[in-house]
């Protein structure tokens, strides 16, 4: 199979939308002229012209709300914003409007709009701009969130969250853009709100998505190699959460890890653990036990940020901790 | 304190060719006969009727049958009757949480709004979205929005959607004065501007935010229009008590978004002669100064000038009111008489 | 002891600060003139005037972030937002400035400031007036937020708030403005992160804060008819969270149910639930039970509003799912 | 596209009063001898002190010894430098994520600074901030903000802080022409003008806004000053290559706020001959902008001007040169010897 990087199957997944659907169109700042801030969107604006690469303003309100109108009207629009840290300023258009809409409205509008947005620490940017909302708009009814880790599942699900009528956060891992993986030629989609067992195993179950498969599956080969047999989840979306797909890994395991490389505290992970010890109560061996980047602000020494973040010794210890492994 | 300003249009734009927007806000009845082909009538049973819509959502609301925040359009009728009686089927209509008013006068379902209200299943919004958040897509009546200018870049949006498929449909979007100290409603002025957008933004000035008068929250005074300039959108200040002078603005401003000319700007000056909320006691305004507007109420010198002019006799007048009270009264009968929705209905319309 | 309704507790408690300490002063929209959306303010500007009670426009980014800066040369800024939903236009300058200045700049900025914000729903305002933002400030590191339950706690916590250096967002449940209590004359407060233990028991434990506090108190009343003995805790504080009052609770009756009013999904009970089954494992008799409102936008209708919200019978639901009590 | 502005002054304001601002921009080294109390030594010193440290930067980064996103300030050092010699020990300053210039120009320690950028425990942040969050409150350098218009706020609040202890104290605000489309920068302008807080608002055109230049993104022009209009803030252009004519329209505007005048807005047009960061390959526009702006380069003609007019020698300015090659060389050996901040430095400074 065909090897590229994620940022590559992104881009194909928003180029085949624009060459086989007139009503999308993308917005957002610098993704013409510039070439998109992390690339993606490299070429579009010769191939597809300004009426459908949208240069904006620095207005993350305007342009994303404009979204929503475009949306509401029946368009396609695909909103990109130059990280998720930038979203808080957007924060209200996008739960009161987007995601309210439709209830508010009795149904009456749909809200078909996909926003894109490079997501996580670990590049030293500091407490402003390494933060991971996706976790929040998770929560919020009428949202479905999803978030890939790899080449293969950035395309699938960026052609779902097209195609859906809802609006739809890619939350894209800002340091796995350039991570290679195996893309078929032949078309596929994967279906938002279903996990990915990407593992199998029957020792324990490690549950985790975006750049959290990486120290996980770093703790899956360490454990491996220790002789325990490890199973391993790529949630793949936050909303819906695929809790069905744990709960029977976790029949099976009765010991379960969930690894987010956001903070800790609150967070999708929180979510997941709560329902999971009350949905798997009779099975498990022991607690749902939680992991997470530290609850400080993200610094920006390299050496600090290292230490705040997630990683596979923290993975392993939490195994340690909770079963014993 | 803000005074009522005078029934007379000024307007605000860097380009010389937009800024003979002055003629469009002249007073109504004049004698080249323009009037023939307008519905005077029509306009006046809109104000009428909205006007005896929003007495009977206040008495509701005092028997405890509406609830949560109701905001009354009373005194403001003529602008939104006005403005939208220039609308075509395809032009989409946006409005904040005192939206009745503009609700009505886009032809909504007396019924089903007053249902609306009444948080019954018959309602527009299936009872789900109450005062503040009417919508009808099938008349284009997108809402209905509760966070102040929160509603403007879905105004901005949906034009973008009418310019991308090339038609000539607009969107006219309706805010307060309050709303333009919101970012957003800055953000979305300079994007549709340099898009150049088929959109109407439409300024209710009714000289307060809640209880806040303009001069205590904005630096530039009361007028709005001439900032207009530095988006370059032309912009033009309309009598918003005069029903005829709203029209002819909005005519003229349509006109030119139409023809592709990108965004337009209107200012009405205009008033609530109520509280903000139903749950305003108007300490921070005297009722001189509300009295002075209520001199001008268009439900009554609107047919007053019209059977003066000779358009229509005080006959043809109380036979719309006679009509229209019945049609409140029977709206109100209709919601009182529809059913609660459903408890499944709960998680219904979340996703689509 | 006297008896006062919340609103006027928190009246007490601002009116207190406002007479004793000059750096102590107010912002927000309609505080002044009008004397406050929900009329907590009221009488203050003629007492206090304008140079300390100011109303502002309707500039939420501005004006918080105007506090923020006020704070960070000295003064003590009380800020109020009409709504907690409307805290979502300024999201970034609470996230982003209001927590995040002191860790960026390596310790050399305090920002004391009170962000004062009417929270939760039940009085039919619909989808956009009715959320509990407080539950995702709660996660952000540099930010504490408490909410009262009643009059007394209302003061308490309002005066810890004030004396704070850090941010502090005090919630307010809108239901709960005219509910009664005792307050006595003398002076106290209360520790921002410290639980309080409302009622003993021993055989369930029932946690929740804020207006949740009702539906909890109606079950423990109907459990205790019922001869189930009753643990109650109100959280009072969101952040932090006094995680060792609840674990010493479920030590000693090993069945806990969280509740919350706000919606179920994430949410701060999520936090609790999935910590707490990790630091309390071997104490639980079962999972830790969680309830809160239903995870759609809040409807206008009355009926629907009420059965989304969550009430005493949810909370006796979850008692016996868990524990068949 | 845009294209270098004349070093000519314009001003816009809605009061006579306020509009002589425009003498205040007039070319610094004039006849009149005013040059005479002016520093112009140091004023160079520190617009080659700033050029040697971005220097120095770049090729740091390129090492890999500074990361994350790492913006320049070089071609700017006219305006920054200019604006803060005008300033007093208890004034706030607030800068974006362009800061290194504001810092310096402040008077930050060298290494500290540089040490922040390798993200050292000796770092004015202690290695928490980088580059695009310098603090320093000892010298009221109120941060290095890195959320484009995020920043100005704060700058209302320290302003607003000033005007309540009933001080003569100000707070100045740097921000760029891009984060003009920020609403929040719309909300502070009006805020700080209803309330007349003492704030000067210090635009740096730099005529791009990362890839997007002013016209793609605004509808107004390239110019912003004239907007100011509507919030009735005195407002003045600038030629921000000009060192001396920065100084006398920031001292100007000061004079003002110190009189209790309430905010002030100047306009600076200015250029970045570098990218965007260290990231910005610049195909979004063409080099013979960017090297007919070089031609203007303050670094450049600033001492070259200084030494015609006989005010200082070339050899003196070969060792200001020597000097500051000498500081910026030893801020580099500094942080490279700085040690890293301690693991357990993770959790301070989290709550007070
Ligand atoms: C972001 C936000 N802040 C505050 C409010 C509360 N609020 C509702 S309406 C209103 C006043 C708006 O005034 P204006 O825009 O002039 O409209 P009017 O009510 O006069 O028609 C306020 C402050 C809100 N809904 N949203
Ligand atoms: C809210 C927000 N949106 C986007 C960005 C990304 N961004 C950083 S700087 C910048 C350009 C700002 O341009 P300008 O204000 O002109 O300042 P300059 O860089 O030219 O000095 C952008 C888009 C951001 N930091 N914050
Ligand atoms: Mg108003
Ligand atoms: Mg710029």
């Amino acid at each position: 199979m065909p090897v590229i990087v994620l940022r590559e199957a992104l881009k194909r997944g928003l180029e085949e939308a624009l060459e086989n659907d007139p009503r999308v169109f993308m917005m957002g700042e610098d993704i013409g002229e510039y070439g998109g801030a992390y690339a993606v969107t490299d070429g579009f604006l010769k191939k597809f012209g300004p009426e459908r690469i949208k240069d904006t303003p620095i207005s993350e309100q305007a342009f994303l709300g404009a979204g929503i109108g475009a949306a509401a009207a029946g368009l396609r629009p695909i909103v990109e914003f130059m990280s998720m840290s930038f979203t808080l300023v957007a924060f209200d258009q996008i739960v009161n409007m987007a995601a309210n809409l439709r209830y508010m409205s009795g149904g009456q509008i749909s809200v078909p709009m996909v926003i894109r947005a490079p997501t996580g620490a670990g590049v030293q940017l500091g407490a402003t701009h390494s933060q991971s909302f996706e976790t929040w708009l998770a929560e919020v009814p009428g949202m479905k969130v999803v978030c890939p880790s790899n080449p293969y599942d950035a395309l699938g699900l960026m052609r779902s969250a097209i195609k859906d009528d809802n609006p739809v956060l890619v939350a894209e891992p800002a340091l796995l853009y350039g991570t290679k993986g195996e893309v078929p030629d032949e078309y596929y989609e994967i279906e938002i709100g279903k996990a990915d067992v990407t593992r199998s195993g029957s020792d324990i179950t490690l549950v985790s998505y975006g750049y959290g498969m990486h120290p996980v599956n770093e703790a899956a080969d360490k454990l491996s190699a220790r002789g325990v047999s490890v199973e391993v989840i790529d949630l793949r979306s936050l909303s819906p959460i695929d809790m069905d797909t744990i709960v029977s890994s976790v029949q099976k395991t009765n010991r379960v890890v969930v690894v987010d490389t956001a903070r800790r505290k609150g967070g999708i992970m929180a979510e997941v653990a709560a329902d999971l010890q009350q949905l798997a109560t009779e099975w498990l061996d022991g607690p749902v036990m939680r992991v997470g980047s530290n609850d400080v602000p993200w610094p920006y020494n390299r050496g600090l940020e290292r230490e705040v973040l997630t990683d596979s010794d923290d993975v392993l210890a939490a195994v340690a901790e909770g079963y014993g492994l | 304190m803000a005074s009522p300003t005078k029934p007379s249009a000024k307007t605000s734009s860097k380009s010389a060719k937009s800024s003979n927007n002055g003629k469009s806000g002249a007073s109504g009845l004049d004698e080249s006969g323009a009037g023939v082909e307008i519905d005077h009538l029509e306009l006046f049973r809109q104000m009428y009727l909205i006007r005896q819509f929003e007495l009977a959502c206040g008495e509701n609301y005092s028997k405890g049958l509406i609830r949560g925040f109701l905001h009354l359009y009373i005194g403001q009728e003529a602008t939104g009757v006005g403005a939208l009686s220039t609308l075509r089927d395809d032009d989409y209509i946006v409005s904040h949480y005192r939206d009745h008013g503009h609700a009505l006068a886009r032809g909504l379902d007396v019924n089903r709004s007053m249902a609306e209200l009444f948080g019954r299943a018959t309602g527009t919004s299936k009872g789900k979205g109450g005062s503040m958040h009417l919508f009808d897509v099938a008349k284009r009546f997108m809402g209905g929005h509760a966070i102040v200018a929160g509603q403007l870049p879905l105004a901005a949006g949906l034009a973008l959607a009418q310019q991308y498929n090339k038609t000539d449909g607009l969107t006219i979007c309706f805010f307060g004065d309050g709303s333009t100290n919101q970012g957003v409603y800055h953000e979305t002025l300079n994007l549709a501007a340099v898009w150049k957008l088929p959109v109407l933004f439409f300024l209710e000035n009714n000289m307060y935010g809640m209880g806040s008068s303009i001069e205590r929250v904005r630096a530039g005074g009361i007028d709005f229009y001439p900032g207009m300039a530095t988006y370059g959108i032309p912009a033009a200040e309309v009598d918003g008590m005069d029903v005829l002078a709203v029209k002819e603005a909005t005519e003229l401003a349509v006109e030119r978004i139409r023809a592709g000319e990108g965004p337009q700007f209107i200012e009405a000056k205009t008033f609530r002669f109520v509280g903000h909320s139903l749950a305003d006691g108007q300490k921070y305004r005297g009722q001189e100064e509300v009295k002075e507007w209520e001199e001008r109420d268009p439900v009554i010198t609107f047919p007053a000038k019209l059977i003066q002019a000779g358009l229509v006799t005080l006959d043809q007048i109380d036979d719309v009111k006679t009509e229209v009270d019945e049609v409140v009264a029977k709206s109100v009968e209709f919601a009182l008489q529809s059913p609660e929705p459903d408890l499944s209905e709960i998680h219904d319309d979340v996703f689509a």
